[in-house]
């Protein structure tokens, strides 16, 4: 299957002012639209900038050198795909300016001037989705933790943005909360994800794509199984999904490569064939 | 938050404590430390009772590492964060101590930098250090992964299993249920403000209702052992592997 | 630093942002204060931090607001502060890029300017509400003590305002020094970078 | 520890006859009742309003509120009447002797008057900040015409500050967990300042630096964006505003031709 390219780095390096080393060397990738890319690697890796580079707030918002070229296209149409941003600290997502959680929440379509009606039904909706209409009407600071992340979210999703990028948004989850999470992601299908996070066994079972960083740099850029496997014939300080750990112990390639499997669904394909 | 707890002897072990949000682990682990007050009842430290104690010598025998770094750090340097919290205390030999505790969290190249320049990874690792400085004989960790990557998970982990080698009591609040199951050696289940279940990892993942009570999962590895139909309790990888090749046989 | 960027009115978001931060800033370090019942008030250290990150017109502005919410919540009447909080903000934004807290010398004689400046803009506010009076209990013996002889009431009153004002802006001056000093390169540059865009 | 935030209180409505008068008349009412008492330096004429805006308070439900707010600066004016009646450089008539302790007419005189513009001060604003929402402000501040980054700039804090306050309260704890002690000697409660301080202020900051990034994704400085419907009826809007205007007009004159 061709699949075009909508997002392309091509020889990225940004370096901060006063900073000593390159805070993203000399990345290049190119990712397909409405794919779901996974971002790891350890502090310090150049997650965050990679996230901030990719949303226009490097060097728009925060100031920083940058050589190479970094090109978004989006094929329907010519206006400039649209981006929605979620931090890790979903505090610092809320707007400090809204009575209740539906205010909240409608703050960025009523900055983009939308009609009322639509303005509430969008808001229905998503409150729906997001499992957040029992509290509509509450104060944002007065809602619970795992709250607050969902709210987070729907404050970006509601207008509908083309690209989605979560820096780190389940640190501060619960097991359940960070299963719901990747759950949800996983049923969007309008939306180019980049989505940072520890959660290997997650993230391999939802993304197309994973990246790894290291020192400012892509140490890899692929499907999850191929990454995976290259971390571990070279040691990259990384976790590794407990289904890779699985199969490698029981020696079960996948049909026809050297690789293990890393994800539940090809594990089980993998032991399957070898029951026949 | 309403905290009842009957009876609960913890002794020298790595024991975890989990449960789902706003079960009273913190409150838990606050009430250890002495910051809360028990409204009714004692706790008691090897014989003494807590309330007796003045707030340094607790200090001293009991650590408690916060979830988040941010609500702690406030010196100008990753040194001088670490020799402030053993002068505070008043112990001796402040320079080596805390030298020698940053050294152990892998920091001991970063002693001048502000501790707010760091990454919020090595910032745990920091909180981690000012306690370890002090070497108290318990150590409380209150979600203590959730900021630290994988190499510093790692070596946490490893810090702690050598704590309680070397007799101390280690109690850590986690929701990391990959981490408890092979690390922990006592559980301790807690929900609305109750203790429920004090036993081994084994034990708890054995029983479904209190796995359903806490909001729990089982381990990675039970869930791929459950997708082939079978719903043993596993800890880890090796003990599900050692059963296939048991079968296998 | 050049001076047109010094005076720069048009406001950027991260600007608009800090303000309100500032203002809570104030807030809380005099709640602080009062719960630790310290002999100073802290609460125009925001308002110092404001200025010293995005400019005397940054700091001005978190001073005004300051007093405006002070006095729309909890205590009507030192709305009329909220000029010399505006001279605080100006005078530390000013002083601050005139290298004026590069040192812990330095910061003491800006201390000095600063607790001057306000006091003089106190003082007729002083006058006009309360007779001269500030309110605490120290500085108002030293007022009465001088009317009683016959010092003029302008002048008892400045010194009754001064007397507090010089202990408030020297505490405050070297905690904003200090804290200053131990924010993260990364926001600094932050509201540094704010302003020259 | 501290209590419990001021500011949230002002998030929920009252249900009184305020409720129908828009911010606008508030405002203008207030300024009126404060030029009032600024034109008239008798006292029965202070007086008089003092009584008027405790019975506008008492009907709007808010009279316990505003007296707490009164109680503030109660320890000032009596200071004010002691030290004034005392030492006010234009005493000349002594009415009475507490001891060696002599107080004169026109010093007590001097002092009351400006103890009575204090309190309307204070109740005409307790009428204003007591009756309003900070969301209710902050939607008709965008209708007059103020920027919405500048109604955010004047606003936002009070929807901040309870939660920089519970951050506050958290950080007290975790350093408490350190060996900060706030009590005891004056030494020992200053060094518990900056434990306290820069933890809060730098997470503080770093939230401002995120949000003003978050703000500007989500189309804080559009210039599409449409001011949120109006939620809230008020009766005789524009009369009042003319009504009180003009009053404030003829006060204002009356202190140029007095």
């Amino acid at each position: 299957m061709a699949v075009e390219t909508f997002i392309t780095l091509d020889r990225v390096s940004v370096k901060y002012p006063n900073a000593q080393d390159l805070a993203l060397d000399w990345v290049s990738m190119s990712v397909p639209q409405f794919a779901k890319v996974g971002v790891i690697g350890n502090s310090d890796a150049g997650k965050t900038t990679f996230c901030q580079l990719l949303a226009g707030i490097i060097p728009e918002m925060i100031h920083a050198r940058i050589e190479g070229q970094l090109q978004i296209d989006r094929n329907d149409t010519k206006q400039k795909p649209s981006i929605g941003y979620v931090f890790q600290d979903p505090e610092s997502q809320l707007s400090g300016l809204a009575e209740t959680v539906a205010d909240e929440i409608a703050f960025g379509l009523v900055n983009a001037g939308l009609s009322e009606s639509e303005i509430d039904q969008r808001v229905k909706r998503i409150a729906q989705e997001l499992e957040l209409t029992s509290i509509l009407q509450q104060s944002p600071t007065e809602i619970s933790g795992g709250q607050q992340q969902r709210l987070a979210l729907a404050t970006v999703l509601v207008v509908e943005p083309d690209i989605l990028i979560l820096d780190n948004p389940t640190s501060q989850m619960d097991p359940r909360g960070k299963a719901w999470l990747f759950e949800h992601l996983a049923a969007l299908k309008k939306q180019t994800i980049f989505l940072v996070s520890d959660e290997i066994d997650l993230l391999c079972e939802f993304a197309d794509y994973l990246c790894v960083f290291a020192q400012g740099k892509l140490l890899a850029f692929d499907i999850p199984a191929r990454v995976i496997n290259q971390a571990d014939q070279n040691h990259w300080p990384m976790a590794l999904p407990a289904v890779y750990q699985f199969a490698k112990a029981l020696s079960k390639t996948m049909a026809g490569t050297y690789r293990y499997p890393v994800t539940l669904g090809r594990l089980k394909r993998v032991m399957h064939d070898d029951d026949d | 938050m309403k905290l009842t707890i009957e009876q609960l002897k913890i002794k020298n072990a790595l024991t975890t404590i989990v449960g789902a949000n706003g079960s009273g682990k913190s409150t838990l682990l606050k009430l250890l430390l002495g910051l809360y007050a028990p409204s009714q009842g004692t706790i008691s430290l090897e014989g003494q009772d807590l309330k007796a104690l003045p707030i340094k010598r607790k200090l001293e025998m009991i650590g408690l590492v916060f979830q988040n770094p941010n609500d702690q750090l406030f010196n100008a340097t990753v040194l001088q964060e670490v020799t402030w919290s053993v002068r505070q205390l008043g112990l001796p030999v402040v320079e080596q101590r805390a030298k020698a505790a940053l050294t152990q969290v892998g920091l001991e190249a970063e002693l001048t930098t502000n501790p707010y320049d760091l990454s919020l990874s090595k910032r745990q690792l920091l909180a981690i250090a000012t306690i370890l400085a002090i070497d108290p004989a318990i150590y409380l960790f209150d979600e203590p992964f959730s900021y630290l990557d994988f190499p510093a998970q790692q070596r946490i982990t490893a810090l702690m299993r050598q704590l309680s080698e070397t007799g101390h009591q280690v109690i850590v609040v986690t929701h990391d249920m990959d981490w408890l199951a092979t690390q922990s050696d006592e559980i301790l289940l807690m929900n609305q403000g109750t203790i429920q279940f004090q036993g081994t990892p084994a034990a708890l993942f054995t029983n479904h209702d209190f796995m359903k009570m806490g909001q729990i999962a089982p381990p990675r590895v039970m869930q791929i052992a459950q997708n082939f139909g079978d719903y043993e309790v596993y800890l880890s990888i090796e003990d599900y592997l050692e059963k296939i090749q048991q079968k296998n046989l | 630093m050049k001076v047109q960027r010094l005076w720069s009115i048009k406001l950027s978001s991260a600007t608009l942002v800090l303000i309100p931060a500032a203002v809570g800033i104030n807030y809380l370090a005099k709640a602080l204060a009062e719960g630790l019942k310290l002999p100073v008030w802290l609460g125009s250290i925001g308002t110092f931090l404001a200025s010293m990150l995005a400019g005397p017109i940054a700091g001005a502005i978190s001073g005004f607001i300051n007093n405006v919410i002070y006095g729309l919540t909890l205590s009507p009447i030192s709305t009329v502060y909220a000029l010399t909080s505006i001279g605080i903000g100006l005078s530390v934004g000013v002083l601050f890029r005139l290298g004026w807290f590069s040192s812990v010398k330095k910061v003491l004689l800006a201390a000095l300017v600063i607790a001057f400046i306000s006091a003089i803009i106190s003082t007729p506010l002083n006058v006009y509400f309360w007779a001269g009076q500030t309110g605490n209990a120290w500085g108002d013996a030293i007022f009465a003590a001088l009317v009683a002889h016959h010092t003029p009431v302008f002048l008892a009153s400045f010194v009754d305002e001064f007397v507090l004002d010089i202990i408030d802006k020297i505490v405050v001056a070297y905690l904003a020094y200090v804290i200053y000093r131990r924010l993260p390169n990364k926001l600094i540059s932050f509201f540094q970078d704010e302003s020259h865009a | 520890m501290l209590k419990k935030a001021p500011f949230s209180a002002g998030l929920v409505h009252k249900s009184s006859w305020t409720r129908h008068i828009d911010p606008g008349s508030k405002f203008l009412l207030m300024a009126d009742t404060i030029a009032a008492s600024m034109v008239f330096s008798s006292l029965s004429v202070n007086l008089g309003l003092i009584l008027c805006l405790l019975m506008l308070n008492f009907s709007a439900h808010i009279l316990h509120k505003s007296l707490v707010v009164l109680a503030f600066s109660l320890f000032l004016i009596s200071t004010m009447l002691l030290i004034q009646g005392l030492f006010y450089a234009q005493n000349q008539t002594p009415i009475f002797t507490i001891g060696w302790l002599t107080f004169y007419q026109e010093g007590l005189q001097h002092a009351a008057l400006l103890a009575g513009r204090i309190l309307i001060i204070t109740l005409s604003a307790c009428l204003l900040m007591f009756t309003m929402t900070i969301g209710e402000n902050t939607i008709y501040l965008e209708k007059l015409g103020l920027p919405f980054r500048y109604v955010y700039a004047l606003m936002s804090v009070c929807y901040i500050l309870p939660q920089m306050h519970a951050n506050m309260r958290r950080i007290q704890l975790a350093q408490q967990a350190r060996g900060v002690v706030g009590s005891g000697r004056l030494r020992q409660r200053f060094r518990a300042i900056l434990p306290t301080l820069i933890p809060l202020i730098v997470m503080t900051l770093t939230r401002t630096i995120n949000r003003s990034i978050a703000l500007r994704l989500r189309g804080f400085e559009s210039k599409q964006r449409q001011t949120p419907n109006w939620q809230y009826t008020y009766i005789f809007a524009r009369g009042l505003h003319y009504l009180l205007f003009l009053g404030l007009l003829a006060l204002l004159g009356g202190v140029v031709w007095l």
